[in-house]
């Protein structure tokens, strides 16, 4: 079985343990299935590129991994015209693919988001971190600013969209100046995703302020280690369970690629939500590698 | 007698041999190109279909676009830093007026007006401020970031864009994509332009030697503003094609029309005229990065080994005019 | 000692710019390279210099046979090289052009800036006595005579065995030139040679102790220079290839001058000033002066307006507010400036393309170039002047120093429909052998005859001898009396340069 | 006698006034930089605490090291398109090394070994090939950036740094970040080799004038080959240590060190000796973009705006050498 692997950017860790869970699963399983890797590196436009190759090339299966589709619909066609079964991974779905498997952007913000604020005891200065190229922590953080206005104690002290294409050195940046501006006035960071909230946490240290409470969402496996140190400053963040995305892709694919049965009957829906537990210094050591 | 006529069959001969050492050399990366068209033809299943040659030429279609237009800077011995921001500039006006009701032709023209206007912008900090174009486009370029991203929030527009529209990304004409008519287009205006006008041949003297131009009656502040506009114009327009293409506006689309860009004219400067930027030889440049794309694509090359195979292929291709030609691009 | 040119053969694509040739130079003479524009006099010095390498043949010092890889090459064994074209490093100082590859050090590779502009200034004050230049200054802001001076002590720094200039005098000013035959009379007998490559047939006479004569790329003979004349040499520069130089001296005959063309009062531009100027159609009038005497400023203002600050001007009767090159282009003037690759030419463009630089419609059809139509035209102004190219499609920068002259010249003259009414030249002959120099005086004779008033600003004073009608001479930045042609001598030139009013 | 002192008289005022709109020129950009910074100092509050101060410091220092190894290359016309991504690759390699054990003395001997392998090959593309830089490091680039992602399979390498390593990106020393030492050390160290000694004088003069050079006996070769491979070095170095300030080596964190770096060339290419890239002119660029951003953040502008009024500053700054002098980047 031949299937082009389509990243929307590899440079992500998300998309990383995706493949990661998918690999797992191959290797388990005993398929030699013959997997081909297209980067997109975080352009559209490639993204375009890619599909249009793999559907030149006539894979048996494309897997889609976190490309926001619905803002760039027009390079599925090429494949769905070649009739090549699509699975796409966190995506959004689009009509023509067989099933989008994701988590719910949303719902986490919406279980992270109330928790930080409710540890701040409904009121304190936090900075707001947001990203809005990318669908996911969009959502998240437009969940954010909606509870925000539930919150009138709370205080925004500063609000950045982070620039992605270096987000680590520019999250690192911009908490350093706010350090100075700010001083121990901020109370806590609102990170979109775990990698801005461990840079954030790095800058906050140097400057002194270890007081300050931080949260992320991803669940990566260094953030879980950071939220059950006992004097880490993540308190919290949602694992997202990357690997069974993975290996849910790979598994529906085996049933209706290779075991040919009918889609409507393997894929319960079009948009499969998996679900994301909330994590907390209460609950972190369940999620540490075992 | 004798002693005399040998050295000029000499002459002869070695001008002949010459003269062909200096056609392969001119044409040398264009034969490359060959080789590596011919390699994935015999060598990857599926390269040599028609819909996979039409899939090539839509794919590098905006950048042949862009290209063509950095080719003017080139020529005038300019720079332009702010292409890729002006491609996205116009992917979000054009999509942001078809929604908000405004007919195509009307967008069309705001594209047209935005290249033009950010053109003019850049020449006038050029020509008659006087700032170098590789500092005054990196400026401007960092004020149309700001401005992409601060008109859209920094998301993608998509949704509710005219048939119309996506059909001159998405559709085709007789069977071959509306955007490869368009590339055609481009590239034959520009060519023409570069090549057979005075407009063409005056860009090339003032980025050949200003002042032996200017001391001619050339006026050189009019031809080096004249290949900026050009420069922002095509990018404008690409940049409209390409949302056309995606179907969707987004702010960072344009982004990597940059450095590709660069690579396109570059690349084509090792050709045709070596040292020189042409249209043709961007053309072929843009032809060359996309067949080594969709070639490493279909192979199933990984992405990151693909971009290893590129560089080297790249630098394989212009070796041999290099060796022999002193090439200044700088 | 000597070094040996055996069977050199050099072979450019297109062009074979030396036949297998055989030389030699002593280290105890002067030698004269003497030939046509496009002999090849600079691929041999460039080949004996290390800076190009030749196609066949073998180079031998004090009679073993040596390779010179390069020019630093050449350098480290003694071979020091005054190329044709300027080859300065611009943004560095004068001083640190002279002593650039040997600079004073402290050690570990730090430069001992002192003694750097210490030695510098012992340098010029040894060849150079009686000219002050700013050592200081970034070299690309000084006048090209000083710039040629800064070449000349270069070369002359070190422990060198042989010099290789070639074509020092073109551009340089009489005071500068005096000083530099001085200098090449005092190197040989302190054991170091010369190789002279100049147009100047009396100069390389005077100085040579021989003189060899290239033709087409061969070696046409070498004798001594006191067993020859100056007709012979000419002779045998044009020899059995048919061709005769341009008899006679070009004649200041006097034209019918006519009506008034430019007409300025009160001017001062940049650092120049003159009170009154007037030129008339059909009149030739020359600008001469010591270097920094504002001459070519003055005559290359009248064209592009740089650096005026204030005055009138009347161009055929009327005012002019203000002048640029396109306006002054569109009255019909001509502006041929000095420094060709710097201010006239395209070292990259087709002979063809350079020469259709000033009027492009000429190869146009409706609007639209035409290769083949450029090409006849092209040809018919490499006729004109005899630009030796192999085909109108050659590069500029690889056409022979008097070519690229001809080339520059002839670019002015290709596809002009109208006459122009004001032709300004500056250095026209600038590297140019002497038939085309004479081709050149009867070209600008016969414009102005036709019509043209004609400005020639030079530093070859006999130049302006044979064709001016009248002379002005420039003293420290200030236009003097006009010489009349009747006053017209060498001596006279001078004390007007040095601004004796006699 | 009078006739010829007037305009002797007016020579010297002329000059005088001349060398001071000389210096006044010279200075122009580095005075906009001092009124920017009294400007943030007096209208921002905890501009000016000595943590900002050290802040700011600490933010350019890479960019800074960046900018002065690509100052080598500007003043041989050598361009070095590579650079972020030998900033990545230290900063993988690094990481990479310190996880499997190697002691932190032979992993930093492992990025000078890095970056010196990739000037060495970027050099012998440029100088015995002849590829021109543009193309040849545009093209190692490519394969760099294939490397950088291969061997990490895209992902950051995070946990398990040494604090030692760690202290050289975020420890201070007397109250200063160690980084504004590594700044400091590599600014004089560069500048003290392009001011002060022969191979800086060679390496402007193979770029002003490659063949004047060589006629002069300088080996053209050796000074090009010399400026790419401090490039390179400089380059690598700074990519360790930013890998050690972000405490995390991540492939694609060098990327935006290319346009950057190229920014603060091209600004101090305004000052000191207007149209000649130095070492204290790109120390001055990489402080006037560091202030900019920092001074820009504390007042809490929003990012977008930001990048905007980036521009709009940059463009402003150099206005005035611009309109005076003519400058020449290209
Ligand atoms: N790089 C080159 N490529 C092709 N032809 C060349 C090149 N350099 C010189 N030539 C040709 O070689 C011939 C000899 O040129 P060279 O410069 O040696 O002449 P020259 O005797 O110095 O002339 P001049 O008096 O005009 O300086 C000319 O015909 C010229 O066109
Ligand atoms: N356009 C100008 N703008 C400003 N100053 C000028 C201009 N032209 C000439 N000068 C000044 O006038 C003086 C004479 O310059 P000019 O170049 O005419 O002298 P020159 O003797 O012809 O020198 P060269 O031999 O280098 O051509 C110099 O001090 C020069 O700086
Ligand atoms: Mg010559
Ligand atoms: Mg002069």
């Amino acid at each position: 079985t031949n299937l082009a692997w389509v990243h929307a950017n590899a440079a992500a860790q998300s998309e990383q343990r995706v493949k990661a869970g998918f690999d797992a699963w191959l290797k388990s399983s005993g398929k030699d299935w013959n997997v081909s890797v297209l980067d997109s590196g975080g352009s559209g436009e490639r993204t375009a590129s890619n599909l249009q190759d793999a559907a030149s090339r006539g894979v048996d299966a494309i897997i889609i991994t976190m490309a926001d589709l619905r803002a760039s619909r027009a390079a599925l066609d090429a494949a769905i015209a070649a009739k090549i079964p699509i699975v796409t991974v966190d995506s959004g779905y689009v009509p023509g693919v067989l099933a989008d498997i994701t988590t719910n952007n949303w719902a986490m913000s919406a279980d992270v988001s109330p928790y930080l604020l409710n540890e701040l005891g409904g009121k304190g200065n936090i900075i707001f971190l947001r990203m809005a190229e990318h669908h996911g922590t969009r959502k998240r953080g437009d969940v954010m600013a909606t509870i925000l206005k539930e919150y009138p104690d709370i205080k925004v002290l500063a609000e950045h969209n982070i620039k992605y294409t270096a987000f680590f050195e520019d999250t690192t940046t911009t908490m350093q100046d706010y350090a100075s501006r700010f001083g121990d006035r901020i109370d806590a960071v609102w990170a979109p995703w775990d990698e801005p909230a461990q840079a954030s946490i790095n800058a906050l240290k140097a400057a002194g302020l270890t007081k300050v409470k931080v949260i992320g969402i991803d669940g990566h496996p260094n953030a879980i280690a950071e939220v059950c140190k006992p004097d880490g400053m993540m308190i919290a963040t949602v694992s997202q369970p990357f690997e069974k995305m993975g290996a849910q892709a790979g598994e529906w694919i085996e049933d209706i690629v290779v075991k040919k049965e009918d889609p409507a009957k393997v894929i319960p829906s079009k948009t499969v939500y998996l679900d994301a537990p909330l994590v907390t210094k209460q609950n972190c050591k369940d999620f540490l590698p075992k | 007698m004798t002693a005399q006529a040998r050295p000029l069959v000499e002459a002869k001969e070695a001008s002949s041999r010459k003269s062909r050492d200096q056609w392969l050399l001119k044409y040398s990366t264009l034969l490359a190109l060959l080789l590596l068209f011919l390699g994935f033809a015999l060598t990857v299943d599926r390269f040599l279909t028609t819909s996979n040659l039409l899939n090539i030429v839509q794919q590098i279609s905006m950048l042949t676009i862009v290209g063509a237009g950095l080719t003017f800077g080139f020529a005038a011995r300019e720079m332009d830093l702010s292409v890729g921001y002006t491609v996205g500039l116009s992917g979000i006006l054009v999509p942001l007026m078809l929604i908000s009701g405004v007919p195509l032709p009307i967008a069309l023209l705001g594209a047209v007006a935005a290249g033009f206007a950010v053109g003019a912008i850049n020449s006038l900090l050029v020509t008659l401020i006087g700032i170098p174009s590789l500092i005054a486009t990196l400026a401007t370029g960092s004020i149309l970031y700001g401005i992409n991203f601060m008109s859209t929030g920094g998301r993608a527009i998509y949704g509710g864009l005219p048939d119309g529209y996506l059909f001159l990304g998405q559709g085709q004409i007789l069977g071959i994509p509306v955007l490869a008519y368009a590339m055609v287009l481009f590239v034959l205006v520009a060519w023409f332009l570069m090549e057979r006008t005075i407009f063409g041949r005056y860009i090339y003297a003032v980025g050949g030697n200003l002042k032996a131009a200017e001391l001619s009656g050339v006026n050189g502040r009019f031809y080096r503003s004249a290949a900026l506009v050009v420069c922002s114009l095509f990018a404008a327009l690409a940049g409209a094609l390409l949302a056309a293409r995606l179907g969707s506006g987004q702010p960072n689309a344009g982004e990597r029309y940059l450095l590709d860009g660069l690579a396109t004219v570059f690349i084509g400067m090792t050709m045709i005229r070596p040292g020189t930027a042409t249209v043709t030889g961007t053309f072929f440049g843009a032809l060359f990065i996309g067949v080594i794309n969709n070639g490493l694509n279909l192979v199933g090359m990984d992405t990151y080994v693909q971009s290893i195979v590129k560089g080297l292929i790249i630098l394989v291709a212009v070796a041999i005019v290099s060796r022999t030609t002193k090439l200044k691009l700088l | 000692m000597t070094v040996t040119l055996s069977d050199i053969v050099m072979q450019y694509p297109g062009t074979r710019a030396l036949d297998h040739v055989d030389v030699d130079f002593l280290f105890s003479e002067v030698h004269g390279l003497i030939g046509e524009n496009g002999a090849g006099k600079t691929t041999l010095v460039s080949i004996l210099g290390g800076s190009r390498q030749p196609t066949s043949g073998t180079i031998a010092i004090a009679g073993v046979e040596t390779a010179l890889a390069s020019a630093g090459d050449a350098l480290a064994k003694g071979i020091a090289h005054v190329s044709q074209e300027g080859s300065l490093v611009p943004g560095l100082s004068a001083a640190q052009n002279i002593l650039l590859g040997d600079e004073p050090r402290l050690g570990l590779g730090i430069i001992d800036a002192r003694a750097l502009k210490r030695r510098a200034a012992e340098l010029l004050a040894r060849w150079f006595p009686q000219v002050t230049i700013d050592l200081d200054a970034a070299v690309d802001t000084l006048p090209m005579a000083d710039q040629k001076v800064i070449e000349i002590i270069r070369a002359l720094r070190g422990d060198m065995r042989l010099l290789i200039l070639d074509e020092p005098t073109a551009t340089l000013p009489a005071r500068e030139k005096e000083n530099l035959w001085r200098i090449i009379r005092s190197l040989p007998p302190r054991g170091v040679g010369v190789v002279l490559v100049s147009h100047f047939l009396s100069e390389v006479k005077a100085l040579s102790d021989r003189i060899t004569v290239l033709r087409d790329g061969r070696h046409v003979t070498t004798l001594p220079a006191a067993e020859v004349s100056e007709a012979q040499l000419v002779d045998f520069m044009l020899q059995r290839a048919g061709k005769t130089a341009a008899s006679g001296e070009a004649t200041g005959a006097p034209r019918a001058s006519g009506d008034i063309v430019l007409e300025i009062a009160d001017w001062r531009v940049g650092g120049v000033s003159a009170d009154h100027f007037t030129i008339r159609t059909g009149e030739i009038v020359g600008m001469i002066g010591l270097t920094g005497a504002g001459h070519f400023g003055f005559a290359r203002s009248l064209y592009t307006g740089e650096g005026f600050l204030s005055g009138q001007t009347r161009f055929g009767g009327q005012p002019l507010s203000r002048i640029d090159a396109r306006g002054m282009k569109a009255r019909g003037v001509a502006f041929i400036p000095d420094h060709r690759m710097e201010n006239s030419l395209i070292g990259e463009w087709s002979v063809r393309e350079n020469l259709a630089m000033v009027h492009p419609q000429a190869g146009a059809h409706a609007g639209v170039l035409s290769t083949g139509k450029e090409e006849k035209a092209a040809r018919a102004a490499m006729a004109l002047f005899n630009v030796k190219a192999h085909s109108p499609e050659q590069r500029i920068q690889d056409l022979s120093g008097g070519n690229k002259q001809k080339v520059s010249i002839g670019k002015w003259l290709y596809g002009a429909t109208e006459r122009y009414r004001l032709m300004i030249f500056v250095e026209p002959t600038e590297g140019v052998d002497i038939g085309a120099k004479r081709e050149i005086h009867r070209h600008i004779q016969r414009l102005a005859g036709e019509g043209a008033a004609i400005i020639v600003a030079s530093s070859d004073l006999m130049e302006v001898a044979d064709i001016a009608d009248r002379v002005v001479p420039f003293v420290q930045g200030r236009a003097g009396p006009a010489l009349e042609r009747s006053e017209f001598s060498e001596a006279r030139f001078i004390a007007a340069m040095a601004g004796d009013p006699q």
